[in-house]
């Protein structure tokens, strides 16, 4: 019996195990999902001179709130509006929230600690977080309700707008480390980070990952004094919990992204503690965090942008600005003759 | 395909986070407003008849409901009316904490529209501030009157309380707080370049548009129409009162913002200047205090709280007919009753601001974006239990 | 048994399946929209099977530019629309039999190949395959969608 | 982008983390600490059996026709005209003091109490009998700190304890 439970624990450590279900993985996931709401809570409380969640635990500043705010939406029967399209309706969330999460496989977490690496791993994670967006529009669609289906529309052109300065911007770097290669991009940056090298790319990148996740000045396809809740207006329990939990998921896996393309990952850890996974694990998970804290801490200063505006700043501003960091990237690859 | 297959008609409707208690239809073309139609009616509450069922000092509470968030100028409309028709003026001091309380209810007036319309546009940190910051004028009136929001201080011949032990002090701490606070709104919500980007340019309502349409107060004065009836009309203590009428040109949504904010600012000077010039005296017109028994005129003396007479019950007031004005939060709001000489008026007429601002729904809506009906709605603070009555 | 217990069959074999349904749903679904959502479930089929095929960088291609770019940008421009009568088709026996006709073909032309993969595409050398020896159809097909993008903005400016 | 709106909008986050750290904060917290009002705030209405001279004038002032006058069993005999003494109806009440203002006497006096909860609406009223005992003690689960609202520049509105 021994034998067989250690043969287990072994089994969990072992990297394509515990990649996506503990570390950038699910445990995480919802551990950080909790923390996040209630983070996002407690930011915009103390900016606006109140105290935010509290009388859950109150020594700890009601920490649980959003514990409780699960096991509320887990027991709250899951309303499915006679009108509706039952199989898409119900399909829909479980889908977004996969495919939200899906890319955390392959993110690695030290230089020898990784589930899946081909030289083509930034690509690939790219490209998965573009199927989420279908799945928003069919949920506005199947929702049979005219504000979902405002809301999916929204989300439809918010893609279009984001989504290729984000890729532009993302391969700017991989064209600056010469390779699409998440862990060798990470160990490039050992002298200088990403960000500095490369500016231009870091700040549109930044604005376009609040843009894509809905934060604050962006966060117009759940718009509430417009269009209620936007694609999710006809969910309710669980199904809710779900969706919403989606976009932060979201937030998380680009965050990470952001970390180890500009931040440099694990970077000022030295080669001796690579060894065990925790301590870059570690450094990864603070730099995603401190990302996710500012683009939490946005919605307390600003209102929403209207659609159009923000498919201009995607379009007319986004758009030159990632051309020019691949350019800058091509000009700093020529001078210095690749990293 | 044509158009109508495009089109989709979506009601904004009374269950709506930034609709109020009204339903706007809104014909909608992709992201573009065809047309938007107002459909109010949702908490009319006939107040005008059942005025004719009330005795005239009953009036007072009901006529002040409608509009909760500004209702010393439906009370001082009211009474200015009866004083016509009963022929006789209230003392100067009762003037004065008239004015008093018109401008502190004007200012956390203002401030509930802010709010509401910064929620509307998305900034909840505005709309949170706002409500913080009404609380201190809410305290300074519920100080002065007993009550936070429905007063009934205004009576017909004066006020019913006199000001309280260093009122002076508290009415000067609570307009400093609101002065420095004003740089933070500045800085965070108004100059803000996602705000800048969502109301300017917005609705825009021009002069000649304004003054055909009827609108009334900041809304009308945003769009550069120097109309205010404290001056056109002055009452109470604003004859002697110098302060100006704030106006903006451009006749956007952030026009009428800040023609609010600006005016947030002059009704502090407006407080300073009636404080300091308030002057000695009694505070109900001396016909009615010696109606009173020479006891309750020594309590009246001890407590400064006015005690009415025995004839306020069953007030009767001549025939005849009189209409009064004032410039509340919200705009003007126009009083006209016929009384026939009986214990209750045969009709009376209350022409409220928002009324008046409810045409500009259709006006402003047509050819604008989606997210820029609840940005217009906001902008006009329009308070729907006002408009419907 | 060892075809059924290899991981790669399974997966050739789930995708197929998966590309197949998805493709009889876009024909014969009433709505639409749900059949422009099962032509990404389509695109998402075939870009496994690209992938098993051996050349990642063409799954990943069509699963970002097809799948990602196009199929939104049509889903949501029929989810704007408002429900266009699906058309039935007038013989559906013709239909069938043409498709049984197909799959005979096809058997007989491509039984002696075999699916393994001529050789293994590594992106470094495609990049430079392109760049020296077709370097003028890379212009070509720059050129081409370049106009494609413009004359898109015109039409969508016009009518705005 | 212009340079102008870039610096509005480092103005705009750094008041937004001025304030994050700035550890002010307005709120009340109400059942623990409840705010002890200044006098002449008008909370229910107390009412001095001996001193009122039973004239009426405050129900017929009553806008909300809350105060009415209840025939009191005790002093009315038969045959003789009956003896009629004001009683309230807390539902109906709007608080806005005129029955206090019109009182001749005096009987009719203003408390600072005002959340009183009341189960069914019968329970509301208070006939003269009733209205005699006085004002109902509101109930806390947990003796609340009593807290007075002090007007302040920098922060608007501070509570102080008060003992």
């Amino acid at each position: 019996m021994q034998d067989l439970l250690s043969f287990l624990i072994s089994l969990l450590f072992r990297p394509c195990i515990f990649i996506p279900l503990i570390f950038p993985g699910l445990t995480v996931i919802f551990i950080m999902l909790l923390m996040i709401i209630w983070l996002e809570r407690k930011i915009a409380a103390k900016v606006q001179l109140r105290y935010g969640p509290l009388y859950v635990f109150k020594p700890l500043g009601g920490v649980i709130q959003t514990v409780a705010d699960l096991l509320k939406d887990l027991f709250q029967e899951p309303i499915i509006p006679k009108t509706v399209d039952k199989i898409a309706f119900l399909l829909t969330p479980i889908m977004l929230f996969g495919l939200a999460y899906l890319p955390t496989v392959v993110i690695p977490v030290s230089p020898t600690f990784y589930a899946f690496r081909s030289d083509l791993s930034l690509l690939l994670l790219l490209t998965l977080t573009t199927l989420a967006p279908i799945f928003t529009v069919l949920m506005g669609w199947a929702s049979n309700n005219k504000f979902s289906l405002i809301g999916g529309l929204r989300e439809g052109y918010l893609v279009i707008s984001y989504e290729i300065p984000m890729f532009l911007s993302a391969l700017s770097m991989a064209v600056l480390y010469g390779s699409l290669d998440l862990v060798d991009i990470a160990e490039a940056q050992k002298g200088i980070w990403g960000l500095f090298l490369n500016p231009v790319a870091g700040i549109s990148m930044l604005v376009l990952i609040y843009m894509s996740t809905g934060k604050f000045p962006f966060e117009i396809p759940e718009a509430e004094s417009e269009i209620v809740a936007g694609a999710y207006t006809e969910y309710s329990g669980i199904m809710y919990g779900l969706v919403m939990g989606a976009s932060y998921v979201k937030l998380y896996v680009l965050s990470l992204v952001y970390a180890i393309l500009f931040l440099g990952g694990w970077n000022p850890l030295p080669a001796s503690m690579m060894d065990n996974p925790l301590l870059p694990g570690a450094m990864l998970f603070a730099k995603a965090f401190i990302l996710i804290a500012i683009g939490v801490f946005l919605r307390a200063v600003y209102p929403r942008f209207r659609i159009d505006q923000a498919m201009n700043i995607g379009w007319k501003m986004a758009l030159p600005f990632s051309i020019l960091a691949i350019f800058i990237s091509l000009g700093i690859v020529t001078i210095t003759g690749g990293m | 395909m044509s158009l109508e297959e495009r089109e989709l008609e979506v009601l904004i409707g009374p269950q709506h986070p930034a609709s109020g208690h009204m339903r706007m239809i809104a014909k909608i073309d992709g992201d573009i407003v065809v047309e938007l139609r107002p459909n109010i009616g949702y908490v009319h509450r006939s107040v005008e008849k059942l005025a004719e069922a009330k005795k005239f000092l009953q009036i007072i509470p009901l006529v002040e409901r409608p509009s909760l968030a500004d209702t010393t100028a439906n009370n001082l409309a009211y009474v200015m009316a009866l004083e016509k028709l009963l022929g006789l003026e209230a003392p100067p001091r009762a003037q004065y904490l008239r004015t008093l309380l018109a401008e502190i209810n004007r200012i956390h007036s203002h401030l509930y529209g802010l709010g509401i319309h910064g929620v509307m546009i998305g900034s909840s940190t505005a709309y949170m501030w706002c409500f913080g910051d009404r609380e201190p004028f809410i305290e300074l009136a519920q100080e002065l009157t007993g009550a936070r929001l429905s007063y009934s201080y205004i009576i017909p011949g004066g006020v019913r309380r006199e000001l309280p032990s260093r009122f002076t002090e508290k009415v000067e701490k609570a307009l400093r707080y609101m002065e420095n606070r004003m740089k933070d709104y500045f800085n965070l919500y108004l100059n803000n370049p996602v705000t800048r980007a969502r109301l300017e340019g917005v609705g825009v309502l021009s002069k000649e548009d304004a003054i055909r349409l009827g609108v009334a107060g900041p809304n009308l004065r945003a769009s550069g129409v120097p109309y205010d009836v404290r001056k056109v009309e002055p009452y109470a203590a604003y004859p002697d009162i110098d302060f100006d009428i704030i106006t903006e040109k451009v006749g956007d949504a952030f026009a009428r913002v800040m023609v609010r904010v600006k005016e947030i600012q002059e009704s502090i000077r407006i407080i300073r200047q009636v404080l300091k010039k308030m002057p000695e005296g009694p505070i109900l017109h001396e016909k009615y205090i010696k109606a009173i028994s020479p006891k309750m005129r020594e309590y009246m003396k001890e407590t400064g709280e006015v005690k009415f007479p025995g004839i306020f019950a069953n007030l009767r007031i001549p025939a005849g007919e009189a209409i009064s004005r004032v410039e509340g939060g919200r705009g003007e709001v126009i009083f006209h009753i016929i009384s026939d000489g009986k214990m209750s008026p045969y009709r009376m007429r209350m022409v409220t601001p928002s009324f008046r601002n409810v045409i500009l729904f259709e006006h402003l809506n047509r050819g604008v974006r989606v997210a820029d009906i609840p940005a217009i709605y906001g902008s006009l603070d329009y308070f729907p239990p006002e408009a419907d009555r | 048994m060892s075809l059924w217990s290899n991981p790669i069959t399974m997966i050739f074999l789930l995708s197929s399946t998966l590309s197949i349904i998805a493709a009889i749903f876009i024909v014969y679904h009433k709505s639409i929209v749900y059949s422009a959502f099962f032509l990404s479930m389509l695109g998402v089929g075939n870009a496994i099977l690209f992938a098993l095929l051996g050349f990642p960088i063409i799954s990943l291609f069509h699963l970002s530019v097809y799948v990602g770019a196009a199929v939104t940008f049509i889903l949501f421009s029929v989810a704007m629309l408002k429900e266009a009568p699906s058309v039935e088709p007038p013989i559906k026996a013709l239909a069938v039999l043409s498709v049984i006709i197909l799959t005979i073909i096809l058997i007989k032309v491509l039984s002696p190949f075999s699916a393994e993969p001529s050789f293994f595409l590594n992106y470094r050398e495609l990049t430079s395959l392109l760049v020296t020896k077709y370097w003028f159809a890379l212009i070509v097909a720059a050129m081409a969608l370049m106009t494609a993008l413009i004359g898109a903005i015109t039409i969508a400016r016009r009518e705005v | 982008m212009s340079v102008d709106k870039t610096i509005r909008h480092v103005k705009a986050l750094a008041t937004g983390i001025k304030y994050l750290v700035s550890s002010k904060r307005m709120t009340l917290m109400y059942p623990d600490e409840i705010e002890e009002f200044p006098d002449g705030y008008r909370g229910m209405i107390k009412y001095n059996w001996d001193t009122c001279i039973k004239c009426g004038l405050c129900a017929m002032v009553c806008p909300a026709d809350a105060m009415k006058m209840y025939i009191s069993k005790e002093e009315s005999e038969e045959g003789k005209k009956p003896v009629r003494r004001p009683g309230i109806n807390y539902a109906r009440c709007v608080f806005c003091g005129f029955c206090v203002a019109i009182c001749p006497t005096n009987s009719l006096k203003f408390t600072k109490v005002h959340d009183v909860v009341y189960n069914t609406l019968e329970e509301q009223v208070y006939p003269p009998e009733k209205f005699r005992e006085g004002v109902p003690k509101p109930q806390y689960k947990k003796k609340p700190k009593k807290m007075r609202a002090i007007l302040d520049e920098e922060r608007g509105l501070r509570y102080e304890p008060v003992e």
